[in-house]
């Protein structure tokens, strides 16, 4: 193997060209995301027009208990607006710091947004074979779930870069966070009055 | 434009012209699938024969002109001459070809809805004498057809056998997997999907036996899913057929189950 | 772009990472084993119910962590982990190593950003899928030669039918876009390298494990349901149908990361000056499928998990009895299908049109009306999917709609025969092997394009859904269009990419016994389907054993021709390397021909400007005339 | 550098290979055959082969040991029934299995035997009751369809089986499907799959020579 040339000749692309390519990169993933939610929002109004066998919504099958599911959609809007309000802290003050606070706070109100799922999903009192209501709720939860779980870690990697002030934090990477949570937030509020009142 | 590349064209253009209308004579009257053995097999074989005999003269067109561009010019390989003369852009010839293609094509699509809808629709006047349509229930399951006649008490059948002089209401469902009734001959082509009612209406033509196929990938024996005869017969012989097969199904009669359009199979392993 | 001022305290080169990095391909497969047996485990702890012979969370899980210990292995989480801790990111010396500067053969082994070496990678990737399910069509035709099962039993057949289709749409879903798209968008459009280069090579490292899952099916029983995997048949199938929904979903996967990739890279990548009006047309191919890939492999995927949920954990989605439909499978999977199919076609016309020029020494007629073309059917593509369903009982109102919608798809259709033809009229034609193949591939498609008239018209189709002449009609499309367009583009770009030729006397008679094969074998299975011969069957009428003895023998000798490609290409390109090659053999004015040949590791040394579009071949202007020695501003800002 | 490009061209070939045969191989295999005994009698003219099998709950050997089955005298499941053209197949089926029920009715009729009856221990029966059916022996093309009845809890024997015996002509030379049309492919969706879509256990060939 023949020894690296002494001046590597890699060229670092343009950060203007690199926090473009990011941004738009990102929101290109939330259209391909959105076809995805389409997808499951198809496949739950299609099963319940057809209601086949009568098993769309078989008797005892109730929707799932309204506080749980208002407590995870608070902390889903609340760990947003955190990352929202550190997103725009830090384009109008690019140098500040004072972002990473609200980072922690929108980080950790994502962290309980998640357990709270996932404890509604193990509390919904419904089993696999009871219908297809439940069926496509349960892995529409699953599928929002990891969602935030992918938020989560979207947002460590923010922080982290920035604590050990190895990759300090651009507009560009938060923006794109931002919107990420936003969508995510958006498509759980339209989920909760989905499956809470159009059963 | 030089004298030899002239008659050039004038050949191709009369070969075009006679083999486009040689090509449309014999489609004319080549034997073109479904065939007219029912009603609806006749107005399918008529539009398909509408599209191929329109498919033809286009398809030499383009072909003609393909090979009229490249033989005539060509060059040898390696001679790398400078561009010729570039054809810039012609947005003339551009809108016509775009319109024509665009009526030609919808053109089709309206004939093909017509077709369609003269088809579905049950012809109330069409038929001389009883014209209620008999029903006949196709039912699929995991590799063969069975038939039930609901007029003739509900017995079951493994052959279908039907009247030539009235119409036909095929209501076809399956017990379990998504299958696929296709009547070639009939030109009727149905999925019967489990839990679910598929009718189709046609009326018999020509008597004579005629196969029957699953053309929806339902397992293993999909490919042996046929059954070599099927029957269009005269009123007198269904009639008789009919009585024969009831006194045969007498001892299963009081289990089948009453008829009805669709049956809800117990999954097996999942909850009923 | 010139070196930058680099924005994060340089350190000492992070000899852990790399060294991971050198064992590449062998700490994949370890990782894959190891990633095997802990899903084994981890779902043998769960669920003990056994639903066809073996439980599915265990093969699921077992598979799916196989595929993401193979990704772990090669080294794809090193920099995300990294960046989790926060740790220092990789320094231009590491960068450099990942772009594989200096490195010989064994950057092709490893995990490596460079866009030349994945679609080098791709072109082997795709060569592989291509005999593979060469392998199982010569088996299926050689079945077929009997018109009663003869040497293959059903269930076996099935699984034949079922791997030899989902192998080719493997192959068919980037055969171009793979190695051609990869290896020249980023050189087209003046940049050095795609806008994520990790990500690119991740769209190409789950192709093997996506490939090998699925052939691992076989081990499980196969799967009967062909590449349509339709529902409740799905949901009955024993193991091997897990194995077919992980290799698709990740297919899915990787369709969808290279659309996004490649729409990235042309928007913001782009030299400046490079406007979209002066992009070349196989640039305008691959950004338009990107688009068709990103949007529909998502459906697919969803899909996909739908029938996993289905059938592990006993949900009734697609079983009618307990509240599903199996319509539900058949809308969304050809919501994706209809688009995925043109994804196949796309970037073969641009490839065509990308050729047209060079050989015919004339620019390409109607450039904007090519490029609103294949935008037509990228758009429409969204909106025809029923025509598959026209039989199925769904919704009989709506067949008129999806007839009028897949009629009018064949109109832009009609426009890119329209520029070809307008570019070949009176011009100067140049014989050379690729353009024979674009030649053959304007005549299949042109059958392919009319057949398909035939089946959008609903009456019409009630005697031809689902019989041979459906599968003519998309063998005309994808064999008859993508793989004759792959083979002419691959001879027409080894040059470049490897700087050998392939024979040129060898190569003409291959393309005669090719095209004359391929279209003795499908002409008669259209005229068996018209016949009434159904698909994927096993036993069929025997008075078609005729037709059907005709088909598969000059399937075989189709066969034998792509056979004796491969063996041009590894004798010409491995064995006995030809004299050096001129650096253009054809002459061509595109910038990826100007540059020196190997392409070096980042493309440009400075960026070139003054753009126009490649085809001038009247006026003799260059594509892009290379740049100041003084590096403009670096990275694509378009004016 | 080019023999070693060669060498790795050369292993590239032989692991193509192999994958092709062992594919090939895996595609070729079929399950053991069954075949007639001829016997000195016959009905209408044509000569009388006799069939046995044994219809389990549970296979014992071969790759799906838990898997119903037909099994043939030396107990592997196989379902190849070789028989000489245009004779009578006399059939003994000695059924095992406890019922499971017949998903379609209409297959609990005897059809397509001479006499549209069976024999089972020995009394003529012409329908059984669709939800006592274990099992049937059907083969489309012929017409012929017999159901299996299943065996009850408290019936005595060692092992406790029904016995039923049924002929049926057999036309010319050809390959006739046979099947079972009870979902007894227990765990799989609407009971058909396993066993019922895999030759030797509940689908085979009348191979007729």
């Amino acid at each position: 193997m023949t020894t690296l040339p002494q001046t590597p000749a890699f060229h670092e692309p343009d950060p203007v060209v690199r926090s473009r390519s990011l941004i738009l990169g990102s929101r290109l993933m939330l259209g391909a995301n959105l076809t995805a939610q389409l997808s499951f929002l198809f496949a739950y109004l299609y099963l319940r027009a057809n209601n086949n066998n009568g098993m769309w919504h078989p008797d005892g099958v109730g929707p799932p208990p309204i506080g749980l599911a208002v407590a995870v959609l608070l902390l889903q809007v609340a760990a947003f607006a955190a990352v929202w309000a550190a997103s725009s802290a830090l384009t109008r003050k690019p140098g500040a710091s004072a972002f990473v606070r609200l980072l922690e706070v929108g980080m950790v109100l994502g962290a309980a947004c998640l357990a709270f799922r996932l404890f509604q999903i193990t509390h919904l009192g419904w089993t696999a074979a009871q219908g297809t209501y439940v069926d496509v709720s349960i892995l529409w939860f699953f599928f929002l779930a990891a969602q935030v779980f992918i938020g989560i870690l979207w947002l460590i990697k923010l922080l982290s870069g920035q604590l050990r002030r190895t990759v300090l934090v651009t507009v560009a990477d938060l923006r794109s966070a931002a919107e990420y949570w936003a969508f995510v937030t958006v498509v759980s509020f339209m989920v909760f009055l989905l499956v809470q009142y159009v059963t | 434009m030089p004298q030899r590349r002239r008659n050039l064209i004038n050949i191709i253009a009369a070969t075009w012209v006679l083999l486009a209308a040689a090509g449309d004579i014999a489609l004319n009257s080549l034997p073109l699938p479904p065939g007219s053995a029912t009603d609806i097999a006749g107005s399918e074989t008529q539009l398909i024969r509408i599209l191929a005999m329109m498919a033809w003269p286009i398809f030499l067109a383009v072909v003609a002109g393909l090979v009229f561009t490249l033989w005539v010019n060509r060059v040898a390989p390696a001679a790398a001459e400078p561009g010729a003369a570039a054809l810039r852009g012609n947005s003339r010839l551009q809108t016509t070809w775009i319109a024509s293609s665009t009526t030609i094509v919808l053109g089709l699509a309206v004939f093909g809805t017509i077709t369609l809808a003269n088809d579905t629709t049950v012809p109330a006047v069409a038929h001389a004498e009883p014209n209620t349509p008999l029903e006949v229930q196709v039912i699929a399951q995991q590799w063969y057809f069975t038939y039930r006649y609901p007029s003739f008490g509900g017995f079951e059948s493994a052959h279908l056998v039907i009247p030539a002089d009235r119409e036909i209401e095929f209501h076809v469902t399956s017990l379990d997997v998504t299958h696929s009734f296709w009547f070639f001959a009939a030109g009727v082509k149905a999925d019967a999907v489990p839990v679910h009612d598929n009718s189709v209406d046609m009326q018999p033509l020509k008597i004579g036996t005629y196969r029957i196929e699953c053309s929806e990938l339902c397992g293993i024996w999909h490919g042996s899913m046929s059954d070599d005869n099927a029957q269009i017969v005269s009123a007198g012989d269904f009639t008789t057929w009919a009585q024969q097969q009831q006194q045969l199904d007498a001892p299963i009669m009081k289990y089948l189950p009453p008829y009805s359009h669709t049956y809800v199979p117990a999954p097996g392993v999942y909850g009923s | 772009m010139d070196a930058v001022a680099v924005s994060y305290p340089p350190a000492a080169p992070s000899s852990l990472s790399r060294t991971l990095h050198k064992w590449g391909l062998l700490l994949g497969v370890i990782g894959a084993v190891l990633g095997f047996l802990l899903g084994y485990f981890l779902g043998g702890l769960g669920f003990t119910d056994t639903n066809s012979n073996g439980s599915n969370i265990q093969i699921l899980l077992a598979y799916s962590l196989s595929a993401v210990g193979f990704l772990a292995g090669m080294g794809f989480f090193n920099r995300l982990i990294g960046s989790l801790l926060g740790r220092r990111p990789p320094t231009p010396a590491d960068e450099a190593f990942l772009h594989g500067e200096g490195a010989g053969l064994s950057r092709y082994f490893r995990l490596t950003v460079d866009h030349k070496v994945i679609g080098m990678q791709y072109v082997v990737m795709i060569l592989f899928f291509l005999f593979a399910g060469g392998l199982g069509a010569m088996l299926i035709r050689g079945e077929l030669l009997s018109s009663q099962p003869s040497y293959v039993t059903p269930e076996s057949y099935l699984t034949l039918v079922g791997l030899h289709s989902v192998i080719m749409i493997f192959m068919a879903s980037a055969a171009i876009i793979g190695p051609l798209g990869n290896y020249f968008v980023p050189i087209m459009i003046g940049s050095r390298n795609m806008a994520f280069p990790r990500l690119e090579a991740l769209t190409f490292w789950l192709l093997p494990p996506a490939g090998l899952i699925l052939l691992s099916s076989v081990l499980l029983g196969g799967f009967p349901t062909g590449w349509t995997g339709y529902a409740p048949l799905a949901d009955q199938s024993v193991l091997g149908m897990d194995a077919y929904l992980v290799a698709f979903g990740l297919i899915g996967l990787s369709i969808m990361l290279s659309g996004l990739n490649m729409i990235t890279t042309v928007i913001t990548m782009r030299a400046p000056g490079l406007r979209f009006t002066k992009l070349p047309i196989f640039v305008w191919g691959v950004f338009i499928t990107s688009w068709l890939g990103l949007l529909a492999a998502p459906v697919l995927a969803s899909v996909i998990l739908m029938e996993v949920f289905d059938r592990t954990f006993r949900a009734a989605l697609f079983v009618p009895a307990g509240g599903g439909t199996p319509y539900l499978w058949e809308n969304l999977f050809w919501f994706f299908g209809h688009p995925e199919v043109y994804i196949f076609i796309i970037p073969a016309f641009g490839l065509i049109m990308e050729m047209l020029p060079v050989f015919t020494r004339r620019p390409l007629w109607g450039y904007r009306v090519a490029v609103g073309g294949m935008l037509g059917v990228g758009v429409l593509s969204f909106f025809v999917w029923q025509h598959h369903l026209f039989v199925s009982g769904i919704a009989p109102a709506l067949r008129p709609f999806y007839m009028f919608s897949t009629e009018a798809i064949s109109v832009p259709t009609g426009i890119i025969f329209l520029v070809a033809l307008g570019t070949l009229w009176r011009a100067r034609t140049r014989f050379t092997v690729p353009m024979l193949f674009v030649g053959a591939f304007l005549f299949n498609f042109l059958i392919g394009g009319i057949t398909g008239v035939f089946l959008s018209d609903v009456p019409a189709d009630f005697s031809l859904h689902a019989s041979y002449f459906v599968q003519a009609h998309f063998h005309y499309t994808i064999m008859g269009g993508e793989v004759f367009a792959l083979v002419g583009g691959l001879t027409y770009y080894l040059p470049k990419m490897t700087g050998r030729k392939l024979n040129e006397r060898a190569g003409r008679r291959q393309f005669w016994v090719m095209f004359i094969a391929f279209n003795a074998t499908f002409l008669c299975l259209l005229a068996v389907g018209m016949l009434g011969m159904t698909r994927r069957v096993i036993s069929y009428q025997p008075e078609l054993q005729g037709l059907n003895i005709a088909a598969s023998i000059s399937a075989f000798v189709l066969g034998a021709s792509l056979l004796f490609w491969l063996g041009m290409i590894i004798w010409s390109l491995i064995l006995r390397p030809a004299l050096a090659t001129q650096k253009n053999p054809w002459e061509s004015l595109g910038i990826e021909w100007q540059l020196p040949t190997p392409v070096p590791t980042y493309n440009f040394d400075t960026v070139p400007v003054a753009w126009s579009l490649p085809y001038e071949y009247d006026t003799g202007q260059p594509a892009a005339v290379p740049g100041r020695t003084q590096p403009a501003l670096a990275g694509g800002t378009p004016t | 550098m080019r023999l070693r490009v060669s060498f790795l061209g050369l292993a590239l070939i032989i692991v193509g290979a192999g994958i092709a045969l062992f594919v090939t191989l895996y595609l070729i295999k079929t399950p053991p055959a069954v075949t007639a005994s001829t016997t000195s009698n016959s009905v209408e003219g044509l000569p009388v082969v006799n069939v046995t099998l044994t219809v389990v709950a549970a296979a014992g050997t071969g790759p799906h040991p838990n898997w119903v089955a037909y099994l043939n005298d030396n107990g592997d499941p196989s379902t190849y029934i070789h028989a000489p053209a245009n004779s009578v197949i006399h059939m003994t089926l000695n059924q095992q299995d406890t019922p499971t029920g017949l998903r379609n009715e209409y297959f609990g009729l005897v059809r397509g035997t001479i006499g549209d009856s069976m024999k089972v221990n020995g009394k003529t029966m012409q329908a059984i009751d669709p939800t006592l059916a274990a099992h049937t022996f059907t083969i489309p093309d012929l017409g012929v369809s017999v159901p299996l009845l299943g065996v009850d809890a408290n019936q005595q024997g060692n092992p406790p089986q029904n016995v039923v015996e049924f002929d049926f002509k057999v036309p010319g030379p050809g390959l006739y499907r046979w099947q079972c049309f009870v979902p007894c492919g227990a765990g799989t969706l609407y009971g058909n799959g396993g066993p019922m879509q895999t030759l030797g256990y509940m689908a085979g060939e009348l191979v007729v020579s």
